[in-house]
């Protein structure tokens, strides 16, 4: 047992860190430093210098054009991209679709699918929940119909986050209707957004950004060969996808960047005639955050360890207690943010549309979007499984209960 | 100790609730949002003809001469419909201050222009640089002949946009943040010097930033004594705190009996969600905050008359911290209950998120009224 | 609407603060205030005391000796009594068995029973619980089977509190095991301790401390003339018990003084150089519990007032927020007192021993009771009805989930 | 980064685990509290026999040369088994106060009897007033001739009471609590005015005050460097940290196995009790707060070897805060779900519920080490 990362780790970090630093665009980067959520062009500009860099596809096979990292490595990859802080890649093409045609794909899907998607020249979006099929994922009921060399595509998906943005859409259908099983009878489909019939409607959240969508499907004609995996067990194929490797589901990076902001505008915002960060209250929270972010980290490596230890080919349960703790601090280090703002944090500036109205900006450059992260970050504990349903899962498969 | 509405409490408290019920359903709310004010000039007619913008002003001044509890039991109302017309920044913040620091001549023509609803107040006090030190003025007020010229800037103004007057605080002596030397004008929004710049808060009440540059004041509108303006403006806060712990238990109320109804109606692997108990659970921790914080919000209020400040100060700052830790465990508890519908702008909750995270950030959040209190402890 | 309380509820909490500050042994009172718990004769001498004040059958109507207060008194005179701090009245007496006889007692019983009990000269005991009957109370085992004159007792009880002291137990025993439902055939019957048959056995608790018992019934011989109400219909005896008025189940003078006590004691004891009081901490801790003492403080004045207003004649379900948020900064509270001890409040000082055996007390005199406290504390949201279950009741009672 | 136990980690690890299994019953257990000296010195031979006592020893000195790896499993081992033994006053504390200050004559004679399982060993460093400042020691040692002269009083010394030899702190120079001027003594507990009265502690643990009046010390008493002993002592308590954080952790352990099972087989109202979603949330929770806990005691271990005392002082404060609020809440909580019998003598759980609290208050307690941290903030 050796607690240290080994020199060889070490340097890996030495190197992410480095070339993030002399490669990330600055004006991305500062955008990201004050909160600002990244627009189309910065994820897509930054995931093609990863792609350039044989990086972007980070925790792909080698022969797929991955770097054929350790899972310590890829987890230090992500954290330091995180904590740049730099534009995710785009999880719905790299570490969704890239992994289920890896796994699923014909030869020929692979090899149409793949690079794009790691260069980001197809913008991916996954269709799976639907109106009353939020958890409960079997109850989905978009019907894919087959009509020849077809399947005509009926119905509805909700919560297609960045939809308004992709080319194409990783959907569950409903193939086979008479299924016995709800499980039964669902295939996995790729839709070219494209395709007539197809209608995107945003879904505004309450930091006012446009993030999720509605999609409507209405006699939407999509080739046979754009199924991934057998007709009708579609439901592996998701089971694949959400069982995958949940490397960095803690998103442990993103609280530390956050943290260090805090103390950042701690800096220049005073209290009583002194600077924030002197504030007692303040540091005692600070200092309670980095213990448990601490904690997070070290109990991240022992799952990611394990994972690499146990052949990395099913997720640890305890993968929950990432996400659990990871958006638990995720959220508190976006409201320690927003409190050291305080009044400030609350306006909405509209520091851009000033810019563009040659007008001077109104309020402080660090402000705008302190509030925005915050409500932003209250969907954390709900996607990708309710913290409620990451407790049922450590219940079922790690107590026992 | 009677914790019963009056007869007069009750009857207020019906009508406000039947015109809500029928104004402000979150439909029209919505429209509301969607216009270049942000609120019903309509409805604050309403309101005038119900009495409300006269609650606490004297019945001498054409008020009700209602008092603190009256405010209570009508914010709470407001706060369960999210009400975004400038009650605060006029009837409590602004009313408070003219009551309070107004001379005969003012009160006689301020006091009874809001009871009618056609003038509107701002309080403009805080400053960027001041986050919640309520001494951190830097303003200036430079006498000049028999008055005196402004200068200077006013951040986050509630209602400050398309207030008439300006309650402003300035320095006339005394360093930058000392507690003596602010004094207190009413400025006309209208004066030569006085650029005001709106924009909505994130719960889509307005605000402003108001810059003031040589704003040139008779002797008159001098509000209060010179100098010793601090003690007022603290009240003013005191009231604004007691105002809005009622509102947040009225979004609290709602949220809560939003979170209810969904936990009941909500299907999920053919059952209502509600039928999980940690979930039951989650939701009875909310009625214990909100009780806790109910309690809270009534000690604001309840404290505003008492004389001595630093026990009416502690009790206030106890019922900030309160109702602000009640209203983030509920409203946060209520968006996580809503699940993805919880977050989007279409759904109520996450409305009366924003309400009720606005209010936690002004006049001093949970932190800073906990600071106060933790430096009294002995 | 008015807060405030009236000159005359402050004047009676004037009273009431007087009388037990001129009337309370100092002995018991400096014992309590280190926080010993009474000893048999302090619980008895307190009681007797307050008795000839007229005041020990504080709940009880006029006619039975009580003094006639409104919930409001009442509730004013017990968080006085617990604030000072004095002996608590002994609840098997006060508040269980005396409106229980008042309620369903004969003539006979309650003129044989209710002026004993107010003075403490029976000291009673409740046998509700049975091993594998805590909180599902109705799947009680001991039986009483009638034989002439008497009812013969066989089975046994546990977590009896304070039966080693106890003249008498009210007990709910199976007086028909063949009834449909569970809750039926149950009675409610008074016994004698001394009665042959009879055997008690310590339960030691965690805090060291002998509190609780099990209490075994073996042939156990009871006069038919104990019965209390019908044969059979003891559930709806115990019903009314468990659902008699909750005015003081927060236990809110205790929380305030043991935070004042622990404020004391901060004075004396440092940290770098300076009394514990003035570190920001532990301020900021007092603050926080003050904040929400004064929360439950004005809660508990609105569910009683309520309570009052609603003729008195069932609880407001509210009073499970009163037992959720009391136990609570009970729990905080001895927590506190017990933090500020540090390390001197770990050992098993054993102050009375010592002193018994003419050897100078070792350790300060504050600190041998802060970590017993705290622990027996932790039973506060067990007994009575978990916690977990005060929540059952909210939701079902109020929130209709 | 690995961490999988060594192959002879994972030997002695089985050894160990099965003479606890066979030895440490709770029955067995309880018989050792009820003994005169608490503990077993049977058991201690044993110990000695396995290489235990030696485990951090060098090999020239009789010991295994095992790392803090070795002593973290160990002493999670004693946790889960709730051990008596004067383990951490012997090996831990004594062990490390002499491998780090010890000179070749030192350390020749007691590590190899330490090892060997015939000289136990207490650290006497804190006093009463001292609550957790280190440097706070009263206790003088003043130059007499070629020697020392100790006066004063040591409290709540962990096994203080069956030590041969104790290592004492006393200010050769400074002001009552500068960290400047403290030494440390190699003492016989049988020597001249060196008198002892043991007791329990809350959780059956063994500790004593120490009074010394007139103790004569030669020269070579002295351990390590005169008036600079604080360092030396900050790094037996770090050590002290890291052993009991993972005692901690082998106790939520046991508990949380503990209450899984209660959970499991406790019937009411016809169903386990673990069926209740509440309460498998809360397992869940307590789960949670166990691994993050584990994840800190190993930070505490991993940095012991750390040279920079800085770092090192940090990294072991944010785990003594990290493994004592893991600690209290997970206690707290399976105390909880068992309900009443959880609260009973005669039941695990409040054992270790004890064992947990009294380490909480050991070497610092949670808000102490935060408020270290938050000294730091920057």
């Amino acid at each position: 047992m050796d607690l240290r990362f080994t020199p060889e780790e070490s340097a890996f970090r030495e190197e992410v860190r480095t070339f993030i630093r002399d490669n990330l665009p600055r004006e991305i980067h500062e955008r990201m430093r004050l909160g600002y959520p990244p627009r189309k062009q910065d994820t897509i500009a930054w995931q093609r210098i990863l792609n350039a860099q044989g990086w972007a596809g980070y925790n792909w096979p080698k022969e797929h054009g991955g770097p054929g990292w350790s899972p310590i490595q890829r987890m230090i990859f992500l954290e330091e991209n995180l904590s740049a802080p730099a534009p995710e890649l785009l999880s719905f093409n790299i570490t969704m679709l890239g992994p289920v045609l890896i796994q699923f794909g014909t030869e020929a899907q692979k090899k149409r699918f793949l690079p794009r998607a790691a260069n980001l020249d197809d913008w991916w979006c996954q269709g799976f929940s639907e109106p009353g099929a939020g958890s409960d994922l079997a109850s989905l009921r978009t019907a894919a119909k087959r009509d020849g060399d077809h399947y005509v595509v009926n119905g509805q998906k909700i919560w297609t986050s960045t939809a308004h943005n992709a080319d194409w859409c990783f959907c569950l259908v409903r193939t086979d209707p008479t299924a016995k099983k709800r499980q039964e009878g669902i295939s996995f489909l790729l839709i070219d957004l494209r395709t007539p019939g197809i209608e995107v409607r945003p879904i505004i959240s309450i930091d006012g950004s446009h993030h999720l969508n509605e999609v409507f499907f209405t006699d939407v004609r999509v080739p046979v060969e754009n199924l991934v995996g057998e007709e009708n067990r579609g439901w592996s194929v998701a089971k694949y996808l959400l069982g995958n490797e949940r490397t960095g589901i803690a998103r442990l990076g993103k609280s530390k960047e956050r943290v260090r902001f805090a103390k950042e505008v701690a800096r220049e915002v005073r209290k009583e005639g002194r600077p924030l960060i002197e504030d007692r209250g303040f540091r005692a929270r600070v200092a309670q955050l980095e213990v448990d972010m601490k904690a997070l980290e070290i109990t991240q490596l022992r799952v990611v360890s394990a994972y690499a230890k146990a052949g990395g080919n099913r997720p640890d349960p305890l993968s929950s207690v990432l996400k659990i703790k990871g958006t638990e601090l995720l959220q508190a280090s976006s409201e320690l943010v927003m409190d050291v703002g305080g009044p400030q944090a609350m306006p909405v500036w509209q520091q851009e549309l000033a810019a563009l109205a040659n007008e001077p900006a109104i309020g402080p450059d660090w402000a705008p979007q302190m509030a925005p992260n915050y409500l932003m970050l209250r969907a954390a504990s709900i996607y990708g499984g309710t913290n409620e349903i990451q407790k049922n899962i450590l219940n079922k498969a790690v107590l026992g209960l | 100790m009677d914790f019963d509405p009056t007869e007069d409490q009750r009857l207020l408290g019906d009508s406000v609730a039947r015109l809500l019920a029928s104004e402000y359903s979150f439909e029209q709310r919505k429209s509301l949002l969607g216009t270049p004010t942000g609120w019903s000039e309509r409805l604050w007619s309403h309101y005038a003809e119900l009495g409300l913008l006269g609650l606490p002003i004297s019945e001498e001044h054409g008020g009700f001469g209602g008092g603190p509890v009256d405010v209570m039991l009508l914010m709470q109302a407001f706060g369960r419909h999210l009400v975004l017309e400038p009650y605060l920044a006029t009837v409590v913040l602004g009313g408070t201050a003219l009551r309070l620091a107004g001379n005969a001549a003012q009160q006689g023509e301020v006091l009874p222009a809001i009871a009618e609803g056609s003038l509107k107040l701002a309080f403009a006090h805080g400053e960027r640089q001041a986050r919640y030190d309520l001494s951190d003025v830097r303003t200036t007020a430079t006498r000049r002949g028999d008055g005196f010229v402004l200068e200077g800037a006013k951040s986050v103004v509630l209602h400050g946009d398309c207030a008439d007057r300006l309650v402003v605080s300035a320095r006339t002596a005394g360093r930058e943040d000392e507690p003596e030397g602010i004094s207190l004008f009413l400025v006309d929004a209208a004066a030569p010097g006085v650029a005001r710049r709106g924009y909505a808060l994130r719960d889509g009440t307005r605000a402003a930033e108001i810059s003031l540059s040589g704003v040139a004041l008779p002797r008159e509108a001098l509000l209060g004594p010179p100098d010793a303006g601090l003690p007022i403006v603290e009240r003013v806060v005191e009231a604004g705190i007691a105002a809005t712990a009622a509102e947040v238990i009225g979004a609290m109320e709602a949220m809560q009996a939003m979170t209810l109804d969904y936990l009941k109606t909500r299907q999920q692997f053919g059952r209502p969600i509600g039928d999980n108990q940690a979930l039951q659970h989650r939701a009875a921790e909310m009625l214990v905050a909100l009780e806790q914080g109910r309690s809270m919000a009534m000690l604001a209020t309840m404290s505003l008359e008492e004389e001595d400040a630093a026990e009416r100060a502690r009790a206030v700052s106890m019922a900030k911290v309160g109702v602000g830790q009640a209203g983030r465990f509920v409203s946060q508890n209520a968006v996580q209950l809503h699940g993805g519908i919880g977050m989007t702008e279409e759904y109520a909750v996450g409305h009366f998120f924003r309400r009720v995270m606005v209010i936690e950030h002004l006049f001093g959040d949970t932190a800073t009224h906990l600071d106060r209190l933790a430096d009294q402890v002995a």
